[in-house]
């Protein structure tokens, strides 16, 4: 029964896109949210049964019919159960849900009602393929059709420039990601035969694969990631991505597709393990993403962005825990980072709402008590985030740089720390800047400031709980062997990696130190934005260059767009101008041009004179003699 | 005698064409070609033709140029026409002329000597001549009736005035 | 004597022409509707060659074959796994175009419409002829209709679109019937019977130098065709100026004559200067596909923009199919539907817009979704479609391509993969820039949503990507018996042998080879004697 | 006792005086003219030959060559005739009305 | 006496010829018309006399006239060439100043100058009925007394007509010497048994190429082509096209029938008309690509077609020369037929701007002109086509690979004349004002008789492609 989660959403998503146009608002919002909520509630019941299987006959397996078939290559549609698609079922279809309802509120007075609930499900449904296909090319299709649906989403108010263009960027950026899938996918076809993530996994264990090959596919297949997860170099769709409505940005770049990266190395964890150069590189790109992003955030006064900055930072972190080795913890901090990123975002989009829109934080202060739900929602989030303990930001984090620390990747260990001071740190001056100090709210928008409908912030309330409890899953081993849930629930498909043992001493030392990190980091933001405001501009007229570099985040679009873009394009307008109309087109026109010029040419010898047609008679008879004389 | 009377005639005779030739005036060159043609049915005589020789003056000589003569009259020309002009059209005709000259000449050069001497066996007697008329070339005598209608026709269609007019 | 179903559906279409001769000017709704029935009926005609088409032959179907001018010159008609789709696609899409330009054609409606008629018999003739004269005859007959459909219903420089159109097409069919010729005359040299049955000349073998030139004689014709790179620039000029439906045609099926050349004739006749020119031809695929694309991505004019689209997704086609692997051939094919579908479409949709706005240039449009959010759907899922998005035709195609040509050449496989963020580029930026964004020329706020008939003809392509890109087995799997004989011939695991004494030599020189050669060529000459 | 060679010789001069002829001079009747001389060396050849090889045969075809040119002179006499009715003039460079 | 009866055709031509001079004189000249019907049935008799010959191998006269099955074909040619030309000249001649009734009867007598070419084997009599012929044309040629491009056409066809004609004889001359006779199965005895054929002797055949390449337009002896084709009045042009140039055609392969494979070193001509073929099909197209008089474009295209016949002779197909001549006669005389219905009283419509637009003014005259112009450039499914496939074919399959391909290219370029003819029918708005003179039952007849034809030669030739190979097969091989 399982299949029916993601067909599911798809139906209603079919449905909404051929007759929503004559359905009404109310149906349309119960059909959306009931068709997520069956989903999510097979979802569960698959959970618990899947908590029966024993390991050895996992993933469970239905074929509904044969996709493509073309000599060596097979593609099934075939959607697969195992403890990591299942838990990718739960978060997607549960914040999901949630996100679903939250919309009902949020987009309740826009135009394009019906169409955002098509996106959504369809989305839904897209993401749901992406985890639940049980070959390569089936998650290729998931994976595409996030893309789309992301596109779509972002670019939703297409009659801004601004929109169109973020929706157009995110699509071409993944593609360039995709391209990189698709070779990967083709070498793996090539060597195993068959896309299906048993064969590969067979494969591997067979020892089919070299460890350069295996090399060569995971780096593709992780480029596809950085593209799809917004890692460097390809992560600069992402801030911009944050034109969509703002639920879009809860579910989509921030719960869920985002992190659809994380979920295919995790897949493929064998090939990186086996690879281990690929790992590596998994680590230290997500290591650089984490800091680089977090740098960038510092300076944004776009709340969505900096939560945006912030997600690619975070999703760093879950590539940290990949490239260590501990896939489970990545998967991990992409559990929680569901429940607390969405949170954020979407109280975020709370905060928009009641100020009609704003999103300058410069333009807030002081909201804490107009909003009495959504303030403290939000700080929990950002608590969760910052890596305070006994909420699950805390766990998970912790989890990775544990890991990293005790693979003994220093730099890399090294890196996540100075990110979870800079993540504290941002969070905070967000918190601080919005919901405290002087208000510095514009009066048109102090008119109607209210708190939002209860639609809206029961989604809130509920992901606030779960962003507390949900590290409780995936407790540090030092609380015990067993005590790690997540972990053991993960087993049977993630590759245990290296055994490692830190002394439990190491290992609470570790924790301190986060935590003393995570502290200084929200100190640090209440000495700047709350004690003494003046300091931040102080800082900025002693480095005005650092700052302006980071408030320009690195100049990296710019850049990007100097070094691709524009010669692509003009290159390619010299290249149509002198290549394609001159020489091509020119030596065909040319042709016909000398054609014609000869014509006139011998057309002259036709001057009306009987001599001369005599002439050119008596020429040839000349010649034609002449010739049969030699 | 018969060489000298041969070289005679030709010399007459290419004269007669070269006066055509430099000649201003038509009427002059028509008189030259006659000249020409009847120097013509001298050699045709002296190769034993006399029947063609007879033909060559009478048609050519007699006929056809008087025809030429007709045609001028009606022209009625004041002056002459001098020789062409465009003297380029007349140099490489020159050259081309003196090509196939060469040509021709460089053909036949083998030959000459095979060609044997006048004299001989009489053959072109105009019993003969009547005889493979109408027997060998009855056709051809035919078909020149065809051609003499066509002439007729076409001359006269040519030249005649319109009814109306 | 059963049915001779493939005359019909080839000539049907020749009978509503000379129909419509005859039915008077002033009724133009008449010929219409005429027009729309008898393209119609080809179609339903067709569907019976789908629904008793059995994928496990591979040898041509439905074949009808009777003698016609002597020395070789047969009636010969037949469909296999490749041809089959070709015919499917014409037929499919001739209904389309005659909808689509209901309105937009007012001027000499009848005329239009023959030549409609026309040039689908044309094309399906060059589909389904299994004699190289016969399948002369249609490929240049076809030039025609659409020489008149572009040159008197196109825009400004159509006269100068449609010669170079016809011109170019000429120069390389011209070149090819000289090879034609030479086999033609190889084969009597051979057997000392005439015969221009393709099937005949599979049996021939001809030494490699001559066959590297009736190659090159083939293979310019149809690389012109198609148009693979450097032999495209007839194709935007043509496609600017065309009328919506000959658009149509030309993109969705007249290039696929070139592809479809290439499949029956240029590989299988001449595998060893395929060999030797497979480098050359592939590396020029493989410029289109780039080349094309960058192309696209600076076009002005919508219709030009697709056209380099074609160029590039032509040049994945050619490329897949000189990967000679089954994955390749058979994508190839698959992609050949899948850009007559999608591309077919997109210049439909181009010309709703343009019959709205009356231009073409992307700096007049922008912001049209709001206005038309109907069609901006119907926009989108063609423009995804043509981007290869999976659930969608073109993924399946594409994908199949690529895996393909990567079989045969992951460096060749590496570049051409680009084709997938080129397209997405080029087709999304179009999109943006047209549909998306404010609305900036005040003559859009007057723009109507797609209407019924518009509905009426978009729908039906709309269900045939969604139904190749989620179920493409029905397709696959008919071609696949086709195919593997091609790639037998083309690798040379299927031949027969025919010796010859001056012109033509066996090329196995070990003295076993020739021995069991000999073998077969006696056998064969045998059986040939007994036909005879 | 004459080589018949000598009157091979003079036909081929006398055909190409008759070229000569017809290049140098501008109006019409003498260019005519120029072409009978051609016909009269070809002629002269024919009966040259037609006694190197001892048979009349080739008199003959000079006896129908005749009958031609002379049917010939009539129409094209006909023809400059008319000619020159049309334009009033028989100089062979006016007539290019059509040309190219 | 059963060798008379060869001469039945013929004698029923020039019978025809002279009743029609007598008739002339009697009849008014508003009925004028009848005079064409009298021709047209004396020529449906000579065509009844001429088929009940077939296969009879008449002879006549020592063999210098033979009824054989390939000149009975080409009489039938012919004659239905003529009378599709007579037709055309009903409304013609009235319409634009030639109304002579003479123009039956030098017709006709054309008409038996192509018959005495085509049935002899004899060079003198060849030569005959080409005067009968040439003297008939040049007549023809000026026949539109009023119009001084007429006068000038024929001048221009007479003068050079016979300088070549002189070289003609020249030629018949030198092979006379070298062969002592003019019957051609006996020169080509003599070119085989000679130990090294005299170099007089291949000029004989090269100045009689001279000769006849004139009359059939070959590159370089083709420049009185254009001017004449336009000056003379078009129905005559439309004869020019065909007839003339099929005669000497058959001149052609009756001299080269057996001539590649008797003579020795007959490779030196073979080269040589390779020479001129090429030169012809490039040069004639070329030129007639600056044309915009259409009678300019189509001498000029003719000039073309007389190269791929070369080919035709060079692949030693004959039968596909004789076909080629079948399709070209409809097709060209369909092209003039239908130019001669754009025109009124005392206007013909010739230069291109003309023809714009009235592709769809007159959709008959406009669609008709369009196939025959595709026949011309060569597009299935019409003769045309066909016709260069044999002709084509049969040249690769002699090795004639290089000659083949300037063929091609060359009609390549013809295909653009031709279409830009087609471009101003149908996709140039009208400029001048164009109004012509519809009803000519005649020329509608004309017209469809040629495209009957053009589309039956080139879908279905079947029987007629029988009877010209049995035509050819029948001839003499030694």
């Amino acid at each position: 029964m399982f299949w029916l989660i993601p067909l599911l959403p798809g139906a209603s998503a079919f449905i909404l896109a051929v007759f929503g146009k004559w359905l009404p608002k109310k149906y349309v919002s119960w059909q959306a949210c009931l068709s997520v909520f069956a989903s999510f509630g097979i979802s569960l019941v698959s959970f618990f049964g899947l908590l029966k299987v024993p390991p050895g006959s996992l993933p469970v397996i239905k074929t509904l019919f044969h996709w493509i078939q073309s000599g060596s290559f097979n593609a099934d549609l075939s959607l697969q159960l195992d403890p990591l698609s299942s838990i990718m079922t739960l978060v997607v279809t549960g914040v999901g849900l949630l996100i679903h309802v939250y919309s009902v509120g949020y987009m309740a007075h826009d135009k394009g009602y019906q169409r955002y609930f098509t996106y959504l499900n369809l989305f839904t449904f897209a993401m749901l393929i992406l985890v639940m296909g049980a070959n390569l090319v089936l998650m290729f299709v998931g994976w595409e059709g996030v893309g789309l649906c992301s596109y779509l989403l972002i670019g939703f108010w297409f009659e801004k420039h601004s929109a169109a263009n973020a929706g157009k960027k995110a699509f071409i950026v993944n593609r360039i990601g995709d391209a990189a899938f698709i070779l990967g996918i083709f070498f793996i076809f090539l060597i195993v035969g068959s896309g299906d993530f048993r064969a590969i996994t067979g494969a591997i264990e067979g020892g089919a694969i070299t460890q350069g090959m295996a090399t060569l596919i995971a780096l593709l297949l992780f480029a596809g990631a950085t593209g799809k997860s917004a890692q460097i170099p390809l992560y600069v769709w992402l801030p911009d991505a944050m034109e969509g409505p703002t639920p879009v940005s809860a579910l989509i770049h921030a719960a869920t597709m985002v992190t659809a990266g994380v979920y295919m190395v995790s897949r493929m964890n064998l090939l990186f393990t086996l690879s281990g150069v690929a790992g590596q590189v998994v680590g230290i790109v997500g290591a650089l993403t984490a800091i680089f992003a977090a740098t960038m955030a510092l300076t944004q006064n776009d709340i969505k962005r900096v939560l945006a900055y912030s997600t690619i930072s975070q999703i760093g972190y879950m590539f940290i825990g990949c490239g260590v080795g501990a896939y489970a913890a990545g998967m991990f901090h992409l559990f929680t980072h569901a429940f607390f990123k969405s949170l954020l975002f979407l109280a975020a989009g709370s905060v928009m709402h009641a100020l009609s829109g704003e999103l300058d934080m410069r333009k807030m202060g002081g909201l804490r008590k107009y909003l009495p739900l959504t303030y403290p929602t939000f700080l929990i989030g950002a608590i969760a985030i910052a890596g305070v303990p006994f909420l699950s930001g805390f766990f998970s984090k912790d989890a990775i740089l544990t890991h990293a620390f005790a693979q003994g990747q220093y730099f890399i260990w090294a890196l996540g720390l100075m990110g979870a001071v800079l993540t504290a740190f941002y969070m905070f001056r967000l918190v601080f800047l919005t919901f405290f100090g002087p208000e510095r709210i514009e009066s048109h928008a102090k008119e109607h400031l209210h708190e939002s409908p209860r639609v809206m912030t029961v989604p809130l309330v509920i992901l606030a709980f779960f962003s507390i409890i949900a590290g409780y899953v995936g407790l540090p081993v030092v609380l015990g062997e067993k005590a790690n849930l997540f972990s053991r629930f993960l087993d049977p498909v993630i590759h245990p990696g290296p055994e490692v043992h830190l002394g439990i001493s190491t290992e609470w030392l570790l924790i301190l130190v986060s935590v003393a990190v995570a502290l200084c980091g929200i100190y640090i933001a209440y000495v700047f934005y709350l004690k003494s405001p003046r300091t931040p501009h102080r800082i900025v007229a002693r480095f005005p260059a650092l700052y302006k570099l980071l408030y320009n985040k690195y100049y990296v679009d710019e850049v990007y767009n100097a070094a691709f873009v524009k010669p692509l394009v003009n290159g390619s307008q010299v290249v149509y101008d002198n290549f394609d109309l001159k020489v091509i087109d020119g030596t065909i026109d040319g042709t016909a041009a000398a054609t014609s010029f000869a014509g006139k040419v011998l057309g002259l010898f036709q001057s009306g004179l009987v001599k001369d047609y005599t002439l050119v008679l008596l020429l040839g008879v000349v010649i034609f003699l002449g010739y049969l004389l030699f | 005698m018969g060489i000298f009377l041969f070289f005679l005639l030709a010399i007459l005779c290419v004269g007669g064409v070269l006066g055509m030739i430099l000649s201003k005036n038509q009427a002059h060159n028509a008189l030259f070609l006659v000249f020409a043609f009847a120097c013509l049915g001298g050699l045709f005589g002296l190769l034993d033709a006399p029947f063609i020789a007879a033909v060559q003056i009478i048609i050519y000589a007699g006929a056809i140029m008087v025809l030429f003569i007709f045609v001028i009259m009606m022209v009625n020309l004041e002056q002459g026409i001098s020789p062409e002009k465009k003297k380029w059209t007349l140099g490489l005709s020159a050259v081309l002329a003196v090509f196939l000259l060469v040509e021709l000449g460089l053909a036949v050069r083998g030959m000459l000597g095979s060609l044997g001497r006048t004299g001989g066996p009489s053959i072109g007697s105009p019993t003969e001549l009547g005889r493979l008329l109408f027997t060998d070339y009855l056709y051809p005598f035919e078909i020149t009736s065809v051609l003499i209608i066509a002439a007729l026709v076409g001359a006269i269609v040519l030249v005649k005035k319109k009814e109306k007019e | 004597m059963s049915f001779p179903i493939l005359s019909f559906v080839t000539f049907f279409p020749v009978a509503g022409a000379v129909l419509l001769i005859f039915v008077p000017k002033e009724k133009t709704n008449l010929h219409r509707y005429l027009a729309l029935a008898f393209t119609l009926i080809t179609l339903v005609a067709s569907l019976t060659l789908y629904f008793h088409f059995d994928g496990a032959v591979a040898d041509p179907q439905f074949v009808e074959k009777s003698g016609w001018l002597g020395y070789g010159i047969n009636y010969h008609l037949g469909v296999d796994g490749i041809s089959l789709w070709l015919v499917l696609l014409t037929t499919f899409l001739l209904p389309i175009a005659v909808l689509s330009s209901w309105t937009s054609i007012q001027k000499r409606v009848k005329e239009y419409l023959i030549f409609m008629l026309l040039l689908e018999s044309g094309i399906i003739g060059v589909f389904v002829s299994l004699n190289l004269f016969l399948f002369y005859v249609f490929w240049e007959a076809m030039l025609i209709p659409m020489y008149f459909l572009i040159g008197v219903w196109g825009g400004p420089r159509r006269i100068y679109a449609t010669l170079k159109f016809v011109l170019m097409t000429m120069f390389g069919s011209l070149l090819m019937l000289v090879a034609i010729f030479a086999l033609y005359s190889f084969y009597y040299k051979a057997t000392g019977t005439y015969s221009l049955e393709i099937f005949d000349f599979y049996k021939l073998i001809l030494n490699p130098q001559v066959q590297g030139w009736l190659f090159l004689g083939f293979a310019l014709a149809f690389a012109i065709k198609v148009p693979m790179f450097p032999f495209h620039t007839w194709l935007p000029d043509a496609h600017v100026e065309a009328p919506t439906a000959a658009s149509v045609i030309l993109a969705a099926v007249l290039l696929k004559m070139g592809t479809y050349g290439f499949l029956r004739f240029a590989l299988p006749l001449f595998p060893d200067a395929l060999e030797r020119f497979l480098p050359l031809l592939s590396i020029l695929a493989l410029i289109g596909i780039i080349y094309g694309g960058l192309m696209a991505l600076i076009q002005k004019d919508i219709k030009s923009l697709v056209a380099y689209s074609s160029v590039s997704h032509m040049g994945l086609i050619m490329l897949a199919v000189f990967s000679l692997n089954t994955e390749g051939v058979e994508g190839a094919i698959y992609q050949m539907l899948n850009h007559g579908l999608s591309t077919g479409a997109l210049f439909l949709i181009v010309g709703i817009l343009y019959e709205r706005a009356h231009t073409r240039l992307i700096k007049d449009f922008g912001g049209v979704s709001s206005q038309m959010p109907v069609f901006s759907a119907f926009f989108l899922v063609c423009l995804l479609s043509a981007v290869g998005l999976p659930g969608l035709n073109g993924f399946v195609g594409e994908i199949l391509c690529l895996f393909g040509i990567f079989k045969t050449s992951q460096l060749q496989a590496i570049l051409a993969v680009s084709t997938v963020i080129l397209a997405a580029a080029y087709l999304l930026w179009m999109y943006q820039r047209v549909m998306h964004g404010p609305i900036t020329n005040e003559k859009i706020r007057s723009f109507k949503d797609i209407n019924k008939r518009e509905l009426g003809y978009l729908v039906p392509i709309i269900i045939m990507m969604f139904w190749m890109g989620i179920y493409p087995q029905p397709f696959l799997r008919k071609m696949d018996a086709s195919v593997s004989r091609l790639l037998d011939r083309v690798h040379n695991r299927e031949r027969i042998f025919l010796r010859e004494t001056s012109q033509t030599t066996s090329l196995k020189s070990d003295r076993a080879a020739e021995a069991e050669v000999d073998q077969t060529a006696k056998k064969i000459l045998a059986e040939l004697e007994e036909k005879r | 006792m004459i080589p018949v060679g000598y009157f091979f010789s003079l036909s081929i001069v006398l055909f190409v005086l008759g070229i000569i002829g017809f290049f140098v001079k501008r109006d019409l009747i003498t260019m005519f003219m120029a072409v009978e001389v051609m016909l009269n060396a070809a002629n002269l050849a024919f009966i040259a030959l037609a006694k190197a090889a001892g048979s009349p045969a080739g008199q003959v075809i000079v006896f129908f060559v005749i009958t031609v040119a002379a049917a010939e002179a009539a129409v094209g006499l006909a023809i400059i005739l008319l000619v020159f009715r049309q334009k009033k003039s028989i100089k062979a460079e006016d007539m290019r009305l059509m040309k190219g | 006496m059963d060798g008379l009866a060869s001469l039945y055709p013929l004698l029923a031509v020039v019978a025809g010829a002279l009743v029609v001079l007598l008739l002339e004189v009697f009849i008014k000249k508003e009925k004028r018309d009848y005079l064409g019907y009298v021709s047209l049935a004396f020529l449906a008799a000579a065509a009844y006399l001429t088929v009940s010959s077939w296969n009879r191998e008449l002879t006549y006269f020592q063999g210098t006239l033979s009824l054989d099955n390939l000149a009975i074909f080409l009489t039938l040619l012919f004659s239905l060439a003529v009378a599709l030309v007579i037709l055309l000249s009903l409304k013609y001649i009235g319409q634009q100043d030639a109304n002579h009734g003479e123009i039956f009867a030098l017709l006709l007598l054309a008409l038996s100058g192509l018959m005495i070419m085509t049935s002899s084997s004899d060079l003198l009599v060849i030569y005959l009925g080409l005067e009968v012929l040439s003297i008939s044309s040049y007549a023809l040629a000026g026949l539109k007394r009023r119009d001084e491009k007429s006068g000038e056409a024929a001048l221009k066809y007479f003068l050079l007509g016979s300088f070549a004609s002189a070289f003609l004889v020249l030629g018949l001359a030198f092979l006379f010497g070298a062969a002592r006779s003019t019957f051609l199965p006996e020169i080509i005895v003599h070119f085989g048994t000679a130990a090294a054929p005299s170099i007089m002797g291949f000029f004989g055949i090269a100045l009689i190429l001279v000769g006849f390449g004139f009359k059939v337009a070959v590159v370089p002896f083709h420049m009185w082509t254009p001017d004449v084709y336009e000056g003379a009045p078009t129905p005559v042009t439309a004869f020019f096209s065909v007839g003339p140039k099929a005669a000497g055609f058959v001149v052609l392969l009756r001299v080269f029938m057996n001539f590649w494979d008797t003579v020795p070193s007959s490779s030196v001509i073979f080269w040589a008309l390779w020479a001129i073929s090429a030169l012809t099909m490039v040069v004639g197209n070329l030129v007639a690509l600056r044309q915009t008089n259409i009678k300019r474009i189509l001498a000029y295209s003719s000039i073309a077609h007389a190269g791929y016949l070369l080919v035709a002779i060079l692949a030693r197909d004959y039968s596909s020369l004789v076909f080629y001549l079948a399709a070209y006669l409809f097709m060209n005389i369909g092209a003039f037929a239908a130019v001669i219905g754009l025109s009124k009283t005392g206007t013909e419509y010739l230069e291109l701007d003309d023809f714009a637009g009235i592709g769809f003014r007159y959709p008959w005259i406009g669609g008709t002109l369009t196939i025959f112009l595709l026949s011309l450039a060569g597009f299935p499914p019409t003769a045309g086509f066909l016709a260069k496939f044999y002709v084509f074919s049969a040249a690769v399959r002699a090795g004639l690979v290089p000659l083949v391909v300037i063929g091609v290219l060359a009609n390549l370029v013809s295909v653009f004349y031709y279409l830009r003819i087609v471009v101003y029918m149908y996709m140039r708005e009208p400029g001048r004002e164009v109004d012509i003179e519809i009803e000519n039952p005649a020329l509608f007849l004309v017209l469809f008789l040629c495209l009957y034809g053009v589309l039956q030669l080139g879908i279905f030739p079947g029987n007629i492609l029988i009877v010209i190979k049995q035509a050819i097969a029948s001839l003499p091989v030694f």
